[in-house]
């Protein structure tokens, strides 16, 4: 296990982490101002993945297309929240469950009726192709590199919004004291309108910067919403700090377990049967970590305040 | 002297840097009515919720029935004998009222682990239930479900809940908070009928029903006790006066 | 051939006993029903349209006939999950009574669906999965295979890099049963040195942490079975980490047409080991391979291939019996015969129901016309037969 | 009106809604399931006899799920894992050469209640979507744990070759037989269930979920209570996953994916999560619906996801406002 290594996997952990955070950044606000439970968060994502694509392919030009792309899944947002979400606030957790599944199945069929059960490709634009050398011995892809900044910048905007302007003290009051921000006036269906669609953006955002590295198919969603999930509790619901946090921890433990585990276990165990358990081991490693956190702290780590 | 039922020695409690119970000892006697009064942020409920277990003292004791149960959680307290009537009446909504005292009069009456017999069928229990129900006015509702009660019935209803188990104590958390003019003078009645026979803690706005009822009265200001004594001391009492009655007298 | 003898009187008795209830149900004047089990919905669902569409095409080239006779092709998604697979192919066989299954893409979707048709003596044509206890100890005379058996394609790599003379090869494959009977495939041919055998989670998305050990073993070749979006992901990886010049890249069931849209650029030049090939050099495939792209706007992948000859296998076999499946003897007959003219060139049938093919090396181009596919660089087999047909009691 | 709908029903007592919701009418239920078989083989529909026998299963499973579920309020994103658990239950069993279901039911019972046991006490220290997301935390580490057992065909999965004897006799390889044995498993446990709601312990759970700080006042510890209740389920997702396994004659992992716990909520919910009945209207619904749409096109998620979206907009729909009986 060398540095250089461990170093690769800390970044590759990192950029996993970024992509999680933007999903559950927006997961997170819906459920903490809303106490609104969308399952269908997931094709956020993947339609930030598909309307980008298919941008990008249309005007040849990646910023543009990306910028195109991000309007587009902006607007299905607004859609979305008037078509379906703003019915289901207000109503049992379990109620929204049944209606957003039942989105993400029209949504996924949906998406594969119009562009086919084949991935997609998304071209990258020239200067992000390719490796760079970050030190001797050690080439990483630009593109993951810009995955990573370009997460970290959002993350950074995303609290200046939160601490610093009236919407974000609207939403961080919202998410403690929902009865009390509306008892001021503030139209809190309008609040969740414009968080909703700002969420389903971000999410859409991780799917497009996804979308050279993976492939761009109608299911792509439901792993990640899982993650997603996975993220806010670990994080505390409606905490964004806690979501930042909880993403990167995620995202390293997921990357580094995949690709020590069997390493660390063939140290204790025969050769055969840590290859056998190992990589069953890291792919419940987050698991693993989330019920124990849970175990130790059933509120999550950053528990909003209290309600 | 008999023993004290409920002792507190020096309860302490901090909301972050906020201190809101300050040093309070008091005391129930057997069959006494103890009431606590003070003004809306005095930390009555911070109190009540420290002697029934949903939170814990930072400092200091609480001695039910002799035993320190500081440690002990809400359930536990209960078993002991404790029992509670919220502020926000609280019953499960989807039980009907016999339904509800006799999940009540169970909790008393052995094991609920019994898996196959139907509840309904223990005589006992649904006997002393209904006897509880009609000893709070109640018999002719028992069949209804605890969400469609009027507010005061619910209350009776809690009152009965808590008399069928037989307790040793009723913390009783602004019994009259939200309900109307006849249906405060029913209960306190009804309170007034239990007088003796049942050792109350009485947290309450209303001081028509507290200066009705109690036997002694706690006063708590910021936290602290600022007076405690029989109702005619408190009355009195120069402090009291200035710091809370003459503000609130009107009210 | 006594032995033969009696192991044909043997089935026959099997079917005699068996067939006489359900036998009633396939009259010949009715139209022959198809059951097409594929997987339509989910992260694979690509692979299984490519064979649905490859069969689709065949049927309508043949006048919506099959040996001649009115077809009904019946399709069934089986989600990819083994006990709504059994669902929808009891489905099949019970309510819509049909005369043949065929299709199936993934292995584990085979062994639930085996059993099941089996019992009920319908004829299962597979499409594409070719597990190896359905090659060996538990083939059935009512199997036939118009695809593989699942090793072969890796064998082919395993060859490929002996005779390369590659020395320090890394396999990377899911953890599952069929990336492990790959790997197992793989060193069938190959003698060097395995440096490292890599479990990745099945459905994986991003093998970062994979690339970047790989990258530090620094081996001749890597050999990977990445079905579907796996794969896709893991090419377009390997690109951006910089190792797609570097160490070459042996794959199997990985770089196919289904991918190849969504790789591009990113898989030129990189193997794969396969039965067929759109520039296969037969008029046949080159008949299917224009028709094909002419009607779903695609180049087909091995899969479409499969799901072709299977439909034009299933015509020979009617055309031979004349329309009926209701004398299993007769029809197992017809189809053991493989009485079709594969796009694939030479096909046989070996004894357990699967074909004796030749396998080839194949690498991803861009086409003239902008287009991506595979395309044959060498053969590596001739007239292959897999390792299982030993154990398979049928003669 | 739409607020109180519990309140509605008291206040206008019609005949029909109580009746639907009393546990005779579960019984109703299961007479008609147990009649499909019947009517499969005299009309000559052998498919409505698998289809009728799946139905049972997931019923019963939707059933184990709507005990903690709908009458607990614990909602359980982790349910399919005792559900596997059964069904690999019966493999290995059958494995090690004990093929008899006498031996192999009760053992998947006890191994689901095990399992949800010992889960249980770790998640049952968590409230709402925190309960949510560490049963699927809990569920999805049984899964990984499946997939690694290679010696049972690991993500694969493996074929039983062979269904359950009862006292050695083949009887469970009669369809009809298999199917009555389904039916039969989900009459015993709606009936057990329903008994058990009714008694103390019953009344405390149901309690529990309404009210629980009430109830801890009371004297009432929560925690082991839903421990047992949560135990149990288990146990009857098992045998229902057992059952599940000696249908199709394949085990696999697949079994207690994520999706098939969500599967099992939309049933419960869809059955209105009111009696322990609905979850076979659930179960019936949604397995009937989706193979009926499948059969009619390859797209039929475009018109089932919509229906889902529907039933909830429409306030629960029909089913649910008949069954539901939610209370405010």
């Amino acid at each position: 296990m060398n540095t250089t290594l461990l170093l690769v996997q800390t970044l590759n952990g990192l950029q996993l982490g970024v992509i999680l955070f933007l999903v559950a950044a927006g997961l997170t606000l819906v459920f903490g101002v809303m106490d609104f439970i969308n399952l269908a968060h997931g094709v956020q994502y993947m339609l930030g993945a598909y309307l980008t694509a298919t941008a990008v392919a249309w005007t040849d030009h990646f910023g543009l297309g990306l910028a195109l792309g991000m309007l587009a899944t902006l607007a299905a947002g607004f859609v979305l929240e008037i078509l379906v979400y703003r019915h289901l606030t207000g109503r049992d957790h379990l109620e929204q469950v049944l209606a957003t599944f039942g989105l993400i199945l029209f949504m996924t069929e949906g998406v594969k009726m119009v562009f086919g059960a084949s991935p997609i490709a998304m071209r990258t634009p020239e200067i992000l192709s390719g490796s760079v050398v970050l030190m001797p011995g050690l080439l990483y892809p630009v593109w993951r590199i810009a995955i990573i900044a370009s997460g970290l910048g959002v993350a950074l905007l995303l609290w200046l919004l939160v601490a610093r302007t009236r919407i974000g003290m609207l939403v961080r009051a919202g998410s403690t004291h929902a009865p009390i921000v509306s008892a001021l006036g503030v139209d809190i269906d309008r609040l969740f309108m414009i968080v909703f669609a700002f969420g389903a953006m971000l999410a859409g955002f991780a799917g497009s910067m996804a979308a050279p590295i993976l492939s761009v198919e109608p299911n792509m969603g439901d792993g990640v919403l899982i993650l997603a999930f996975v993220v806010i509790v670990i994080g505390g619901i409606g905490s964004i700090r806690g979501a930042f946090l909880a993403a990167l921890l995620v995202g390293l433990v997921d990357t580094l377990g995949r690709a020590f585990m069997t390493d660390i276990l063939k140290l204790f165990f025969a050769n055969s049967s840590a290859a056998k358990a190992g990589p069953a081991l890291a792919s419940m490693l987050i698991y693993v970590v989330m019920a124990l956190i849970l175990f130790f702290r059933p509120q999550g780590l950053f528990p909003a305040e209290r309600r | 002297m008999a023993d004290p039922i409920l002792k507190l020695d020096d309860l302490s409690k901090n909301f972050g840097a906020l201190p809101v119970t300050r040093h309070v000892s008091l005391e129930v006697l057997p069959g006494e009515i103890h009431a606590v009064i003070g003004p809306n942020g005095a930390g009555k409920t911070t109190l009540i919720n420290q002697i029934s277990g949903v939170l814990k003292p930072d400092r200091g004791r609480v001695l039910f029935a002799g035993q320190d149960v500081t440690r002990l959680g809400v359930a536990a307290r209960a078993r002991l004998g404790l029992a509670r009537i919220f502020q926000i009446s609280s019953v499960v909504a989807g039980f009907s009222a016999q339904e509800n005292v006799a999940l009540a009069a169970q909790a008393k009456a052995g094991s609920s682990f019994r898996f196959l017999k139907p509840a309904r069928a223990d005589r006992a229990i649904e006997d002393k239930a209904a006897e509880s129900l009609a000893a709070v006015g109640l018999a002719r509702r028992a069949d209804v479900a605890a969400a469609l009660l009027s507010h005061g019935e619910k209350r009776a209803l809690e009152l009965a809940m808590a008399l069928v188990q037989a307790p040793r104590l009723v913390l009783l958390d602004e019994p009259m908070a939200g309900t109307g003019k006849a249906e405060t003078e029913r209960l306190t009645e009804l309170l007034a009928g239990l007088r003796g026979r049942l050792p109350m803690l009485l947290i309450e706005h209303d001081m028509a029903t507290v200066f009705a009822l109690a036997d002694r009265i706690t006063v708590l200001v910021e936290g602290a006790v600022a007076a405690s004594g029989s109702p005619e001391a408190i009355r009195n009492d120069p402090v009291v006066r200035r710091a809370y009655l003459g503000e609130d007298a009107h009210a | 051939m006594k032995l033969k003898l009696a192991a044909t009187v043997a089935l026959g008795a099997l079917l005699a006993s068996g067939g006489v209830v359900l036998g009633t149900s396939a009259a010949s004047a009715d139209p022959v029903k198809i059951g097409l089990v594929s997987t339509l919905s989910g992260p694979s669902a690509a692979l299984g349209v490519h064979m649905r569409d490859g069969f689709q095409l065949a049927v309508k080239e043949l006048g919506g006939k099959l040996g001649g006779q009115p077809t009904e092709v019946v399709v069934v998604d089986d989600e990819l999950k083994p006990d709504v697979a059994v669902t929808k192919v009891k489905a099949l066989l019970e309510r819509d009574k049909v005369d043949v299954v065929a299709g199936v893409v993934f292995s584990n979707v085979m062994m639930a669906v085996a059993k099941p048709v089996f019992d009920a003596e319908t004829f299962l044509i597979s499409g594409n999965a070719g597990p190896s206890p359905l090659a060996g100890k538990a083939c059935s005379p009512f199997f036939f295979s118009a695809s593989y058996q699942n090793d072969q394609n890796h064998e082919v790599m395993g060859k490929f890099a002996q005779d390369k003379g590659y020395k320090r090869v890394i396999l990377m494959t899911p953890n599952y049963q069929a990336g492990k009977d790959s790997m197992a495939g793989f060193k069938r041919h190959f003698k060097g040195e395995v440096v490292d055998e890599i479990f990745t989670q099945l459905g994986q998305l991003d093998f970062s942490a994979e690339l970047a050990k790989i990258a530090a073993a620094k081996p001749d070749a890597i050999f990977t079975f990445m079905p579907g979006g796996m794969g896709v992901n893991l090419v377009k990886q390997y690109a951006q980490a910089g190792l797609a010049g570097q160490i070459p890249f042996l794959s199997a069931f990985t770089i196919d047409e289904t991918t190849l849209p969504a790789i591009q650029d990113a898989s030129i030049g990189l193997f794969s080991g396969a039965e067929w090939a759109p520039s296969l050099d037969t008029a046949e495939n080159k008949a299917f391979v224009a028709a094909y792209e002419k009607e779903y706007g695609v180049v087909p992948s091995l899969y479409a291939a499969q799901g072709y000859d299977a439909a034009k296998l299933i015509d020979g076999a009617l055309k031979a019996t004349g329309g009926k499946v209701s004398d299993k003897t007769a029809f197992r007959k017809a189809l053991a015969a493989a009485p079709f003219k594969s796009i694939r060139g030479d096909f046989k049938f070996n004894t357990n129901g699967f074909p004796v093919q030749d396998f080839y090396v194949v690498k991803a181009v861009k086409r003239a016309d902008g287009k991506f596919a595979t395309e044959v660089v060498a053969k590596v087999f001739d007239d292959a037969k897999d390792a299982y047909a030993g154990d398979c009691p049928l003669k | 009106m739409a607020t109180a709908p519990a309140a509605n029903d008291n206040a206008r007592p019609s005949r029909l809604g109580p009746f639907l919701r009393s546990p005779a009418f579960g019984l109703v239920l299961v007479a008609l399931l147990a009649a499909a078989p019947a009517a499969a083989v005299l009309l000559g529909q052998p498919f409505w006899l698998t289809m009728a026998t799946r139905v049972a299963i997931f019923a019963l499973a939707a059933l184990s799920l709507s005990f903690i579920l709908g009458q607990g309020g614990l909602v359980s994103f982790g349910h399919a894992a005792p559900f596997g658990i059964g069904a690999y239950a019966v493999l290995i069993l059958a494995d090690l050469g004990f093929t008899d279901a006498l031996v192999a039911f009760p053992v998947a019972f006890l191994a689901g209640a095990l399992f949800s046991g010992v889960t249980g006490t770790v998640a049952l220290r968590t409230r709402g979507v925190y309960f949510i997301m560490i049963t699927l935390a809990l569920a999805q580490m049984a899964f990984f744990t499946f997939t690694s057992l290679s010696a049972y065909g690991g993500d694969d999965g493996m074929t039983l070759w062979a269904r359950s004897t009862v006292a050695g006799q083949k009887w469970l390889k009669n369809d009809l037989t298999f199917a009555y044995l389904a039916i039969g498993l989900l009459a015993l446990f709606l009936v057990l269930g329903n008994r058990v709601l009714a008694s103390r312990f019953g009344r405390v759970f149901r309690g529990l979920k309404e009210n629980e700080s009430r109830l801890a006042a009371l004297g009432y510890d929560a925690y082991p209570v839903r421990l047992v209740a949560y135990a149990l389920a288990g146990g009857v997702a098992a045998v229902a996953g057992a059952l599940l396994a000696n249908q199709t004659e394949f085990v696999s992992p697949a079994y207690m994916a994520w999706q098939r716990s969500g599967d099992l909520i939309v049933m419960v919910v869809l059955g209105g999560l009111g009696p322990l009945h609905g979850a076979i209207v659930g179960a019936a619904v949604v397995l009937v619906v989706e193979e009926t749409l499948s059969h009619l096109t390859e797209h039929w998620k475009i018109i089932f996801g919509p229906l889902l979206i529907l039933i909830v907009l429409l306030r629960g729909g029909l089913i649910a406002r008949i069954l539901g009986g939610r209370r405010g």
